[in-house]
């Protein structure tokens, strides 16, 4: 990690000038802001499978809430994103928690199938309960982001309307990067902790960790809801940004798609999850301008896409970013 | 019957043997000592070709089996009873005696020797219908030994039988091991229990460190000062 | 049924060994006391100080809280983790910073960070493991990892530490170091229950033995009327034993 | 009503018991959810298709598409999985999902896109055609078709695992690696075994849902591959005959969901029974506790 | 080695992502096809494709737009609204395109009508029936910058009630919807009508899309005894609802929108599709030699019927060539003239009958109902005018 650091910086410089050049280009930044998304999706969704040991497949389900959480709230209260936000990532950690409360004594794929179902639940709830989704009619019209300093004007030219309304994806570039950085500087410390560590010890062995004094339950509920709550901040920021919702939005495969992006850049790591997301948008987007060139229809694109994803697995099984095993060398005698 | 010449073996990248040589006659008891962590059962599963070292050969029964799949050479007659007994915790005891003979073609020979085992181990005749996982350990132990005789073994492969066993049971064991070799059994055993394995053997070796460091007669070997000290607690 | 009906009392002070045959029920016991089964029947009373409790199904962490811990039989540490962290989880139910603490990096959270691995380093040095306080824990031999999961152990806190086979698998030399450790331990007033099949050792370091066979309590007393009690070596010792 | 919502969700469970026996049975031996199963059973459905397409005679078509999906079965074990076998097991997960993308899509691109009907010429005139009715509950010719042949053929597959070498052989794979191979198992023959057996179940399973619902699409396989998932998990995965009960009580679920709870919940009915019965028997039905309690990640 | 080889292979990535926007070709005027290609619903992009590649075909062959090529750029988006999104921001920085065709879906193209609006890029779609497109494709000028060449969601539910309540006389009807936007706004708008007059609504029931088995909801739906049922879908799940409904005896009429003008609902429902009553906005009989030369065109290039997805792909191919050819490629001009063609004055003259829109970009179609009568679409005996 730290001898990664001037790559990083420079890497987070580039980052952050290209939007403000002329070689700006409204494709690229939206792919780029997309990316930033899913980074986001992915540090939340590794939480669970990383450092708790559980494997969560239903991810998508606090997404999802926190996406319409912030969307009704927009279109009903017309409230700025700025308050929307907290309170979807309030509303998506307290689904954490009830979605853990019964699950908490199940490990593996038990576990697994209950937070499958939650999410299947959850998109059946925003299908169906149009009085208050409008269901598969979606929600379009969301508000889009803005800076409204109005309330600072009064303090030297009243009345003066100081608003910035985000347009183009500029904007919303430098917006989700604030707030994967942020993610992925809550998580590292959280990592870093006396919480983060009992959270590696569940994840290696549940039992020795409550012997050891774990508080087990309490941990892993709270795990859920940083989670969640992280899942639902994607949400709200995606509700802005793109305007637009649908239930369509938050189906299992999306799921499945930050799950990949997690064990693709090597679980439990933040740079992983983050590699991880680049690696499997920019494939998409890189097989969807590759494909028609190499004169192969579109409809092959996913065909290509499953089997890249075979072979980095093949051949990086352990993710792009996992740390080689140090095995036992052991002197005995 | 068995010889292993110079074998080196890795773990991933760790070395865990370093030539180790050792021979098995027929008819005998061999024993293999060593701390924990010596490569003591690293050897036994190179033998077997679990895990197949990286240079050195194997020969058993005058044929080389050094890189070949564990299923052909447990075909050939080497069998092995694993460190922890490793039962089939849910098939029965019956199912798992069954395992044993997995490789052998001559069905009809089976029944029989399900009897003998059985005789050897009276507990297991009334426990034949009960699931391997419920048995205690010393049963479980007794099973592991009776499964693997289903071979009908060349040559059995013993890892720590007395391990985390009473020692009424150990001794119990390490009689039965004396009985088997006494009915024409070649038996390679590994253990902790340095004085009751040199006890029952005809020769052994100390292991350190994934080399052997002495080898020889039982008798010396249990006379041995270096190993009075390090592996018998006597000093 | 895997005990039945088993009363005993164990001594405030020293070792208490608890033998018996595979299968007799031990670690269902140790199960029992440290919260990972909760008995069907009957109490456990736990006395830290004055105060009585009775804790049976009481969950596992709060036993560690109230001063019960315990090692494994088959060594469960967090193999992927270092082996300064292993120890610091085992403080986890000493101290108290939370999410938002971790992550806001308060005072109060880095001055108890700096605690904890102060703690951590004196119970590794108590073990004499501080030398390898960063490598994983799973590059740590046999004997060490033991004496990894008793450090973890030690640092919560316990009065009472349960020790399931501790010299399981070590050689002579490893053992003789083991009963050194358990001896300090003792020494520095906790005190252990230990659960055991190398009767040298138990002999050696045990104050009072308690014997189970088949879920039952068959005999309880000194180590040397245990030796020769007629029952205990026709169910657990043999006769060689008996007259070592 | 009640009676023929029964009948109904009995049928659909049959199939969703054929295909959830396949993910069981591959779960039991390596530990993993062969995600690509539904893929295999949309193939198995295809391949008969394509077959009759050609002009042979329906039971030649139907063993021809066993028999393909079954080496494909080995084929995925063989590309996807044997070179992970040592990686963490989420590395397989992975590679399941790419493989059940990369064999959907191949699907889209051989066959296109478009729904394709069951060549119903092939059929025998007593499928679909002929329907009974008792007391009100219709019950056609197909329904029973496909009850009798998912019964005796995972009657069959349950025999083979209690009763043959072989199955004793799966199971023990699925028990103790180490050991099963130090008895002189082939670990990779074994797993291949049931690779191809539960791959060619799917793919009869395939067969039976092209025949009942008479359209055949790449995606079929998705639908289908959760919810046998699903019933794998509610009966125990890793447990055959609980695999077969899941199945039904999946199926029935959703079906009196659809009739009597609200039509639009009705897959929700079935993930809430689904969700319930797992919180209150945290192994399954049938599981063994702890089966499936292996997967930290 | 391997490492250099691996940042080969990222080098060869980063190129192709580079040479995404393909550089201005001048010799060519370029319209977007997003639509779904791949996924749950590629058949529907499928007709989609067929119908704007003979259209874009016909107009090369004679020397195409303006005398440059018109090229059509497939794009796939799975009808996923995110993808829309994505593939949007994709269009709108290729300045070689000049008007989308699309999308396909309602959801993915409401996802992606922002970036069209805040770039200036005209969208026409044949496909998307949604009522709310109406109201979210106008700038801050109100400007209309989304066109359809189908008739919307309200307009198919309210004519298929009148129908099935003043031609066929039928009085209880079972609706049994599709859990999406197209589904969903025609069960509404159809419910709305039929209620106002007097038909009874013997029950809703709905399905999501991929479902197979039906038999539980159409149990149900028999249970209540309906002498109408209106399926409100797409022709895949349409089908197999016919053939199931067949199945557990429900014999009643069925009716559809144009969801089910597909020729695919007839090989699958078999027989079960007799009795089918639908609309469409085609309807080869009815229209004029200009159709049936489109259908014998279509039939030689793909072997198969055109579908009313296929039809209004074609017309609105047709539609965007003809205002390319009169303005030239410039987005905002596209945008006017479309707007412009406000009247049957103005309209276009396709195989779908005259295309032209009101200020909301929404156009008036002739509908027609289609039956099934020996395996084939026909024009049911009993039309309806407009006003009836």
């Amino acid at each position: 990690m730290k001898r990664l650091a001037p790559a990083l910086w420079l890497l987070l410089a580039a980052a952050l000038a290209y939007p403000a050049g002329p070689w700006a280009d409204q494709y690229v930044l939206h792919v780029l802001v997309l990316v930033l998304v899913y980074m986001v999706l992915a540090m939340g969704l590794g939480v669970t499978p990383g450092f708790c040991g559980l494997l969560d497949l239903g991810f998508v389900g606090f997404y999802g809430i926190g996406a319409y959480t912030a969307g009704l709230l927009t279109l009903a209260y017309d409230l700025s994103f700025w308050v929307v936000a907290p309170l979807a990532c309030v509303c998506g950690a307290f689904f954490g928690v009830l979605r853990g409360a019964p699950v908490l004594r199940l490990t593996g794929d038990y576990f697994a199938i209950v937070t499958f179902g939650f999410s299947e639940l959850v998109v059946m709830v925003l299908t169906n309960e149009i009085w208050l989704t409008r269901g598969p009619l979606g929600l379009p019209g969301i508000a889009p982001v803005s800076l409204d300093f109005g309330w600072l004007s009064a303090f030297f030219r009243p009345g003066t309307p100081l608003c910035y309304e985000f347009s183009g994806e500029a904007p919303y570039f430098y917006l989700a990067l604030a707030m994967a950085a942020s993610v992925a500087a809550v998580l590292r410390r959280a990592k870093a902790s006396r919480l983060g560590r009992a959270w590696l010890a569940i994840r290696e062995d549940e039992l020795a960790a409550a012997s050891a004094g774990v508080d087990v339950g309490r941990c892993k509920t709270l795990a859920f809801a940083v989670s969640a709550g992280i899942g639902a901040l994607a949400g709200a920021f995606l509700a802005r940004w793109s305007q637009f919702l649908s239930p369509d939005m938050f189906k299992f495969w999306e799921s499945f798609l930050v799950l990949c992006m997690v064990v693709l850049g090597g679980l439990g790591g933040i740079a992983g999850a983050c590699a991880g997301a680049a690696t499997l948008i920019g494939l998409g987007e890189a097989l969807r301008a590759l494909l028609p060139g190499l004169g192969i229809p579109v409809e092959a694109r996913f065909l290509a896409y499953g089997l890249i994803m075979i072979l980095i697995m093949r051949f990086r099984p352990g993710g792009l970013f996992a740390a080689s095993a140090r095995q036992p060398d052991c002197p005995a005698g | 019957m068995l010889e292993v010449d110079g074998i080196d073996t890795y773990h991933g990248n760790i070395q865990a043997l370093r030539g180790v040589s050792l021979t098995v006659a027929k008819g005998e008891i061999v024993c293999l000592i060593g701390s924990n962590g010596a490569g003591k059962t690293t050897t036994l599963m190179s033998i077997s070709g679990v895990t197949p070292p990286r240079s050195g050969t194997i020969r058993f029964a005058g044929a080389d089996v050094t890189r070949l799949p564990v299923e052909k050479i447990v075909a050939q007659g080497l069998t092995q009873v694993p460190e922890g007994r490793m039962i089939f915790p849910r098939l029965t005891v019956l199912e798992n005696l069954m395992m044993g003979a997995y490789p052998r073609r001559d069905k009809a020979a089976i029944p029989g020797d399900i009897e003998r085992v059985y005789e050897l181990f009276p507990v297991l005749l009334e426990r034949r219908h009960q699931l391997g996982g419920t048995l205690s350990g010393g049963e479980q132990q007794m099973l592991a030994i009776g499964r693997a005789l289903m071979a009908r073994p060349k040559l059995l492969l013993l890892d720590e039988p007395s391990l985390g066993l009473a020692p009424l049971f150990v001794e119990h064991i390490f009689s039965i091991i004396k009985r088997l070799n006494q009915d024409g059994a070649t038996i390679l055993l590994v253990e902790q229990n340095a004085q009751m394995a040199l006890q029952i053997a005809d020769r052994g070796y100390v292991l350190e460190t994934g080399r052997i460091v002495l080898e020889g007669k039982a008798p010396d070997l249990l006379q041995n000062p270096q190993v009075r000290a390090a592996y018998l607690g006597l000093e | 049924m895997a005990l039945t009906d088993v009363s005993f009392d164990a001594p405030r002070d020293g070792v208490m060994g608890l033998i018996g045959p595979n299968g007799a029920g031990k670690t269902t016991l140790f199960n029992c006391i440290a919260g990972l089964y909760k008995p069907t029947g009957g109490e456990i009373l736990f006395r830290p100080g004055h105060r009585e409790l009775s804790v049976g199904g009481f969950r596992p962490e709060r036993m560690t809280a109230l001063g019960v811990s315990r090692t494994f039989q088959n060594i469960r540490l967090f193999s992927s983790l270092s082996v300064l962290d292993n120890v610091r989880i085992g403080r986890h139910c000493r101290t108290k910073a939370g999410f938002f603490g971790a992550v806001l990096r308060t005072p109060g959270q880095r001055a108890e960070e700096k605690a904890i691995t102060g703690d951590s380093l004196a119970r590794l040095a108590f073990v004499g493991l501080e030398a390898a306080a960063d490598q994983p824990a799973s590059s740590l031999c046999y004997g060490d990892q033991r004496r990894l999961e008793i450090a973890r152990a030690l640092a919560a806190d316990p009065k009472l530490l349960l020790l399931d086979e501790p010299a399981a698998g070590m050689n002579p030399r490893e053992t003789g170091a083991l009963t050194d450790l358990i001896q300090a331990i003792v020494d520095s007033g906790v005190s252990v229950i230990l659960i055991e099949h190398d009767m040298k050792l138990v002999m050696k370091i045990c104050r009072s033995l308690t014997v189970l066979d088949h879920g039952e309590l068959i005999a309880q007393g000194a180590p040397r009327e245990i030796r020769d009690n007629p029952r205990v070596i026709e169910a657990y010792l043999g006769r060689g034993m008996a007259h070592a | 009503m009640l009676v023929q919502q029964l009948v109904n969700g009995l049928t659909l469970g049959l199939l969703y018991a054929l295909i959830a026996v396949g993910y069981t049975m591959v779960y039991g031996v390596i530990g993993l959810i062969n995600f690509a199963h539904g893929e295999v059973f949309m193939l198995g459905a295809f391949l008969c298709v394509s077959a009759l397409g050609i002009g042979l005679p329906l039971a030649l078509a139907c063993a021809l598409s066993v028999g393909a999906c079954a080496a494909i079965g080995i084929a995925i074990d063989a590309v996807a999985y044997r070179p992970l076998r040592a990686a963490p097991r989420l590395a397989a997960l992975i590679t399941a999902i790419g493989m059940s993308i990369f064999l959907q899509n191949l699907a889209l691109v051989i066959w296109g896109s478009r729904p394709r009907p069951f060549v119903r010429e092939a059929l025998p005139a007593f499928f679909g055609q002929t329907a009974f009715e008792l007391y009100a509950v219709r019950v056609n010719g197909l329904q029973v078709v496909i009850c009798l042949v998912s019964l005796a053929l995972m009657a069959g597959l349950h025999l083979f695992i209690r009763r043959t070498r072989a199955g004793a052989a799966m199971r023990a794979l699925a028990q103790n690696r180490v050991c099963a191979r130090l008895m002189g198992v082939s670990v990779n023959r074994v797993i291949s075994l049931t690779f191809a057996l539960g791959s060619g179940l799917g793919a009869a399973a395939g067969v039976l849902t092209a025949i009942q619902y008479n359209s055949l699409t790449p995606t079929m396989g998705y639908n289908a591959g959760v919810k046998a998932f699903a019933a794998a998990v509610l009966g125990g995965v890793g447990s055959v005959p609980g695999a077969m009960l899941g199945g039904v009580i999946l199926g029935v679920a959703e079906t009196l969901g659809a009739g009597y709870v609200s039509s639009t919940y009705r897959d929700g009915v079935a993930y809430a029974v689904l969700i319930a019965v797992i919180v209150l028997r945290p192994a399954g039905l049938l599981g063994q506790n702890g089966a499936a309690g292996r997967d930290k990640a | 080695m391997m490492l250099t080889y691996r940042l080969r292979l990222l080098l060869a990535v980063l190129a192709g992502l580079a040479c995404a926007c393909p550089a201005l070709a001048g010799d060519a005027v370029r319209i977007a096809v997003p639509a779904a290609y791949t996924g749950n619903v590629a058949a529907y992009g499928d007709n989609i494709k067929a119908g704007v590649t003979l259209k874009v075909e016909e107009i090369n062959a004679k020397g195409g737009v303006g005398g440059v090529k018109l090229e059509a750029l497939f794009l796939d988006e799975q009808c996923e609204p995110r993808e829309a999104a994505t593939v949007a921001a994709k269009i709108v920085q290729d300045e070689s395109v000049a008007a989308v065709i699309g999308h396909l879906c309602s959801s993915a193209h409401l996802a992606a009508l922002p970036a069209y609006i805040k770039a200036g890029l005209p969208a026409l779609s044949p496909t998307a029936t949604n009522i709310a497109i109406s109201e979210k494709n106008k700038d801050k000028q109100g400007e209309t910058w989304s066109f359809r060449t189908i008739y919307r969601d309200d307009f198919q539910g309210r004519f298929l009630a009148r129908y099935i309540a003043r031609v066929m006389g039928l009085r209880r009807v079972a609706v049994f919807h599709d859990m999406n936007d197209y589904g969903l706004g025609l069960a509404e708008a159809f419910q709305a009508e039929a209620r106002s007059l007097g038909l009874t609504v013997t029950g809703v029931e709905a399905y999501l899309k991929g479902a197979q088995d039906f038999t539980a909801q159409l149990t149900k739906i028999k249970a209540a005894d309906p002498d109408a049922l209106f399926i409100a879908g797409y022709s895949a799940e349409g089908a197999l609802i016919a053939d199931q409904a067949a199945k557990v005896g429900l014999t009643v009429p069925k009716f559809g929108a144009d969801g089910l003008d597909n020729e695919d609902y007839i090989k699958i429902a078999g027989p079960a599709a007799e009795g089918t009553f639908l609309t469409a906005p085609f309807l080869a009989e009815a229209a004029g030699p200009e159709a049936a030369a489109f259908i014998d065109a279509f039939k030689a290039r793909f072997k198969r019927d055109p579908d009313y997805m296929s039809a209004n792909a074609y017309d609105a191919t047709g539609l965007i060539a003809g205002v390319l050819a009169n303005t030239g490629p410039a987005r905002d001009k596209v945008r006017e003239a479309l707007a412009a063609m406000n009247s049957k004055d103005t309209a276009y003259f396709g195989v779908t009958g005259p295309t032209f829109f009101d200020h909301n970009g929404d156009c008036q179609k002739p509908a027609f109902v289609k039956t099934v009568a020996d395996r084939k679409f026909v024009a049911a005996p009993l039309q309806m005018a407009h006003d009836d």
